[in-house]
């Protein structure tokens, strides 16, 4: 009786493994934290040093068009205008999104219901193995077929957004597709056995009930697909053109954030105004991503349908 | 639903060897009072029934009694076990579990084979020894009324097991660790009535050596199997006595009510 | 059982994990610390259009000395420089001189010219040019020229395909060719392989590359008719060449000077460098310095 | 009737979207297989890469890129787990935890040159660790985190709390029944997270340039001494994977074959991926049959 006594009231080895249980996953998150913040910080301080170090105006830097970071204008002034850059970004970044999220759907839908198991075992691999081709794979395919079909198709030199929207198209369909099944998954059964059973058809079920109820979830795997194809750098470089120009269609070169850093960042010296102006453009690109990682948040918040 | 009210109870003392006790038990989900100043006593090797329509507070009371609230909810007031207040923080819960064990309402075997479901946390345990393990996975199986059913395919997985199987395999899993107190919160709830009165069968054989203390919202089941039973309404602990003292004789309107199935 | 096994399965991999990264900054701090006695390490860095020849040099030097531990990398002419002057490396490996570089003191480094690169502007098969005036290539290359017709080619757009700025190809490309005048805004690759494949299979592309890149699917027009030819950049008939260099902050430590001697050495200057699509620094007949200016040797 | 129309149509539709999915996909793998498999042979496989010769093979390219994807794995493996049971079992629903969460989804989507560079200028600069495997898996590491430690949280979170109740009330430690239940009924879903995150550490090249470096050092095979300059297990040395080889032959290549070897390599790269997938596929079935003792 005693022993019991004793051995409610004192530790044991469960709470011993809870405690280095504990302590092991805080450490591991301290970690990562860490690694983040160090990452960020590196960032944000060498970004930030175009403004700082080499009193570049931000504004200019945000709307002016001539990117020419190794040459003094006629006033003596960096041409430091990344607007072109950003505009492509964005422009490959959104089209690629539009073009890639029907495709994503349907093979979710066709995943989650239409044909599960079947589906499933086919289209799962089909995913992991798009997802698994190494982007250089992909940017030497866009140089070598998609580059010279748009050439013979509309005219021009091929290279251009409509060039990288084809890429990433591809590159951004398994981050879409795989979120957006999370998400229908995650439509509970009893709704589609309610649409069905007054009578809606298949697809009035889906589209009525369950696109409905899953569409944060998808707006969700929309935007991690636009972060994703916003920061890919090797491949969209390769099909691109860079050309720091405004585009002035879907055929012309352009250049954007990640393509311009990516070639640019061997050939300038740390510390540097040249340097220095990529890192501005890598910190561009890092908040771009906390501005999509916010926006999927306040979505998930709004329309959160599992907690 | 008519208003009833709380300040008329009617709660025996057990005479006999008492089990567990709790003292004035209170329940806070953030500030939704859930739990009033429940103080019962429970006896030793029989059965107490908690009966109670949804949300009267019955499963947030019996999963206190093993501190499975710690994480999600406040608990004040004192539940004695072996003149000790288990709910003192100073206390090591698992050990507490060791003593209490509690069987859930959905059948949670774990996703390993049968075997491996008694022994997993008799191994954690510190028991070694083979043959004690076998020993035990076969008594407590027995103890279970699933011997018979599974002593031949002991390495299957446990997921294969239908619902009532399933169910008796948690409690045999529970038997094994030779529990003082078997908890269980409406454990044939998701069940077909065959399954239902095995695991009633099984309870029956367990009284003997274990205390029990069962949450179910089935007054049949709470006639048939139970000693004592304890009417919860709106968080509130409104009479308990012997169970066929309450299915006959209520003392108080709301059990009354209940009992005759005007409202729950 | 199998749980357990599991579980330590996962420790003793993390484990491993966080040895592996202790012993792995402990082995690189006692390696430098014994570098005197054993092995030395030579790690050289920068330039990607020099890597190839340095990187064999390398392989070949080692053979013969197995003391000597050489790590060939990329990383671009500008990293390479900025490195070397950090002391971060042994070697900067870069394709233009440190005085063209914005943010090195060129003063605190050692140049050692390792080999010449001639470079040509290449155009694509179709657009039917064998000659272009310098003063046609400059008008082509400001935007001034934008049909081939207007050179005597088909009539064809002109598709400019520029390199990096800051690369060292452009920048001995616009210092031989531009004169001053700047380049009109286009497209721009990074790598001399990308370069020419875009001028193989884009009609009417005008681009330029190293010799060594010049293969039969593209064509390389001579200037004022002079053909790109190794012996028309020795004697400087052909304007368009830089040297490769691998610059030492300060003068080289011993190893170091080692392995530059060998670079010189006409073992790899008569076979490897030639091999490789360079000219032999010791063919030259002229010299170039860092603001352009050539005289004979 | 209209309905119903509607219906077979948009079903219709479907169909054709899958059809075309699959059908990239057998574009993408036909094209790298028919391209690429011509010039693969045993000797491509095990011969090492030459720099301006033809008939070069990618013996140590292969090699480093199982290497590094092993010392990545290893490096990384055990923080995601340790984040992903945090992020499951520990993290308390606040604000501190929304902030965890948001950083660890910009670091998933920063590109990898900035990796790369952040990587070169603190591992292989500031540590001295020079370009090296190591500092190559660090900088991996970075990409494979955020991946790997949301898998983890997902397949953790995706065990039923019935599970933990369960383990709970026998008197296991909360720690013990996230190890020893809730860890091997998410093994599956963890191991899809490997493949994943292992396809895309295989791909990897931008970051790899600044820190594994390009060029693959001679190493003695039979050298078993990772401390050992020559030794091809020492993670020290500095070691070109086969999409960095793929980028350098394309870019800078100055052998005559460099196309037959980029296709080549390709070619195997995807191969290596595929027995990879099929492998970890099976193994986790495998594993998932062992623990829950399904036959």
């Amino acid at each position: 009786m005693d022993e019991i006594k004793q051995e409610l009231q004192s530790s044991s080895r469960a709470t011993h493994q809870d405690y280095f249980g504990k302590a092991l996953s805080y450490l591991c998150i301290t970690f990562v934290g860490l690694l983040v913040l160090s990452i960020l910080y590196f960032i944000t301080t060498r970004g930030l040093a175009t403004f700082t170090e080499n009193h570049v105006s931000l504004w200019k830097f945000l709307i002016e068009k001539n990117w020419n970071p190794g040459v003094l204008d006629s006033h003596g002034q960096p041409q430091i205008g990344a607007l072109p850059m950003i505009v492509t970004s964005f422009s490959v970044t959104v089209l690629s999104a539009l073009v890639a999220t029907p495709f994503a759907l349907g093979v979710a839908l066709f995943m989650t219901e239409i044909a599960p198991k079947r589906g499933t075992k086919v289209l799962q691999p089909v995913i992991e193995l798009l997802v698994g081709i190494p982007s250089v794979v992909y940017g030497f395919i866009g140089l070598s077929v998609i580059v010279p079909l748009i050439r013979h198709t509309f005219g021009g030199t091929g290279f251009g957004i409509l060039a990288g929207v084809v890429v990433l198209f591809v590159m951004v369909l398994p981050t879409i597709t795989s979120l957006s099944i999370d998400s229908i998954k995650a439509v509970p059964m009893y709704y589609r056995s309610a649409s069905l059973a007054l009578g809606a058809t298949r697809w009035q079920t889906i589209y009525k009930v369950v696109l409905r109820a899953a569409t944060p979830g998808i707006m969700t795997a929309i935007i991690f697909g636009m972060a994703r194809a916003f920061g890919e750098a090797l491949a969209v470089q390769m099909v691109i053109g860079n050309a720091v120009l405004m585009p002035h269609g879907l055929l012309t070169p352009s250049s954007t954030l990640t393509s311009q850093l990516t070639t640019g960042i061997g050939n300038t010296t740390m510390g540097t105004l040249p340097n220095n102006a990529l890192w501005s453009l890598a910190l561009i690109l890092l908040l771009m991503s906390l501005v999509f990682n916010i926006l999927v948040r306040f979505i998930g918040k709004r329309g959160s349908l599992k907690k | 639903m008519q208003d009833y009210s709380f300040d008329k109870t009617h709660i025996i003392d057990i005479p006999i060897e008492k089990a567990m006790t709790t003292e004035n038990l209170q329940v806070f989900y953030g500030d939704n009072h859930a739990m009033h100043d429940a103080s019962l006593q429970f006896s030793r090797y029989r059965i107490t029934a908690l009966i109670g329509a949804s949300g009267s507070g019955k499963s947030t009371y019996l999963r206190c009694l093993n501190r499975m609230n710690d994480r999600i909810a406040t608990v004040k007031g004192k539940i004695m076990y072996r003149d000790m207040d288990i709910n003192s923080p100073k206390i090591n819960v698992y050990e507490v579990r060791k003593h209490i064990s509690m069987v859930f309402q959905r059948p949670n075997p774990f996703a390993k084979s049968i075997r491996e479901n008694i022994t997993f946390a008799l191994k954690r345990n510190g028991i070694k020894d083979k043959t004690e393990l076998e020993e035990r996975v076969e008594s407590s199986l027995k103890a279970a009324a699933l011997w018979d059913e599974v002593k031949d395919e002991l390495d299957k997985s446990a997921l294969a097991l239908s619902g009532g199987q399933a169910q008796r395999l948690c409690i045999a899993r529970c038997v094994a660790m030779k529990p003082d107190i078997l908890l269980l919160d409406e454990p044939a709830s998701a069940l077909d009535p065959i399954s239902t009165a095995k695991i009633e069968e099984t309870l029956q054989q367990l009284r003997k050596n274990y205390s029990i203390i069962i949450v179910t919202h089935n007054m049949q089941q709470a006639s048939r199997i139970a000693d004592y039973t304890a009417f919860f309404h709106m968080g509130h602990v409104l009479e308990y006595d012997r169970t066929e003292k309450i299915f006959t004789n209520p003392q108080i309107k709301a059990t009354e009510d209940y009992i005759s199935g005007n409202f729950g | 059982m199998k749980k357990r096994s599991l579980f330590s399965t996962i420790v003793a991999l993390s484990a491993l994990g966080v040895l592996l990264t202790g012993c792995g900054s402990s082995s690189s701090k006692s390696s430098k610390s014994t570098s005197a006695d054993s092995n030395v390490k030579i790690t050289a860095v920068g330039s990607t259009a020099l890597q190839p020849l340095v990187e064999q040099a390398a392989s070949d030097y080692q053979k013969a000395n197995k003391k000597v531990n050489i790590s060939v990398q990329g990383g671009g002419s500008g990293t390479g420089l900025s490195q070397v002057q950090e002391g971060a490396v042994t070697i900067g490996n870069s394709d233009i001189f440190a005085e063209q570089q914005a943010g090195i003191k060129a003063k605190k480094l050692v140049d050692h010219q390792v080999a010449v690169v001639g470079m040509t502007p290449v155009v694509n098969k179709g657009v039917g040019i064998k000659n272009l005036s310098m003063a046609q290539l400059k008008g082509i290359f400001t935007g001034k020229i934008k049909n081939w017709k207007e050179v005597g080619g088909k009539d064809q757009k002109i598709n400019v395909v520029n390199r990096v700025q800051g690369s060292g190809t452009r920048a001995t490309f616009e210092g031989a060719v531009l004169e001053g005048a700047k380049a009109i805004k286009t497209q721009e690759q990074d790598s001399n392989g990308t370069v020419q494949k875009i001028v193989a299979s884009t009609p009417g592309t005008i681009s330029y590359l190293a010799f060594s890149y010049v293969n039969s699917k593209i064509q390389a027009p001579s200037i004022n008719h002079v053909a790109p030819t190794d012996q028309n950049v020795e004697n400087n008939k052909w304007k368009i060449w830089s040297y490769e260099h691998m610059y030492t902050k300060g003068q080289p430590n011993a190893a170091a000077k080692k392995f530059l001697n060998y670079m010189d050495s006409s073992k790899v200057q008569d076979s490897l460098v030639q091999k490789l699509g360079y000219i032999s620094i010791h063919d030259m007949k002229v010299q170039k310095n860092a603001s352009g200016a050539v005289t004979t040797k | 009737m209209n309905s119903k129309t509607t219906n077979n149509i948009a079903t219709g539709i479907i169909y054709v979207l899958v059809a075309a999915v699959v059908g990239i996909l057998i574009f993408l793998l036909g094209y790298i297989l028919i391209t690429g498999l011509p010039h693969v042979s045993w000797h491509f496989l095990t011969s090492a890469a030459q720099s301006f010769r033809a008939g070069g093979g990618i013996r140590d390219q292969l090699f480093n890129s199982l290497y590094l994807l092993v010392l990545t794995l290893i490096i990384s493996f055990p923080i995601a787990l340790g984040s992903g049971i945090y992020l499951s079992e520990y993290a308390p629903n606040n604000w501190l935890t929304g902030l965890i969460r948001t950083a660890i989804e910009v670091l998933s989507s920063l590109p990898s040159v900035v990796i790369g560079l952040f990587g070169y200028l603190l591992f292989v600069i500031q540590f001295r660790m020079g370009f090296s495997i190591l500092a190559g898996a660090i900088a991996l590491t970075f990409f494979n985190l955020p991946l790997l430690t949301r898998s983890v949280e997902e397949s953790l979170e995706d065990v039923s709390d019935l599970q933990r109740e369960a383990g709970l009330s026998l008197g296991l430690s909360h720690w013990k029944t996230i190890t020893g239940i809730v860890l091997p009924a998410a093994v599956p879903g963890i191991l899809t997270g490997i493949i994943l995150s292992a396809g895309r550490v295989f791909g990897e090249a931008a970051a790899l340039i600044y820190t594994a470096g390009q060029s693959a050092p001679i190493v003695n095979y039979s050298n078993w001494n990772p401390m050992s300059t020559t030794s091809f297990l020492n993670p020290m040395r500095p070691a070109e994977t086969l999409a960095v080889h793929i980028w350098k032959v394309n870019t800078e290549g100055v052998t005559p074959d460099a196309l037959s070897i980029s296709s080549g390599t390709s070619a195997v790269l995807i191969i290596v991926i595929l027995l990879f997938n099929l492998s970890a596929r099976l193994l986790g079935n495998w594993m998932y049959k062992k623990m829950t003792a399904t036959k």
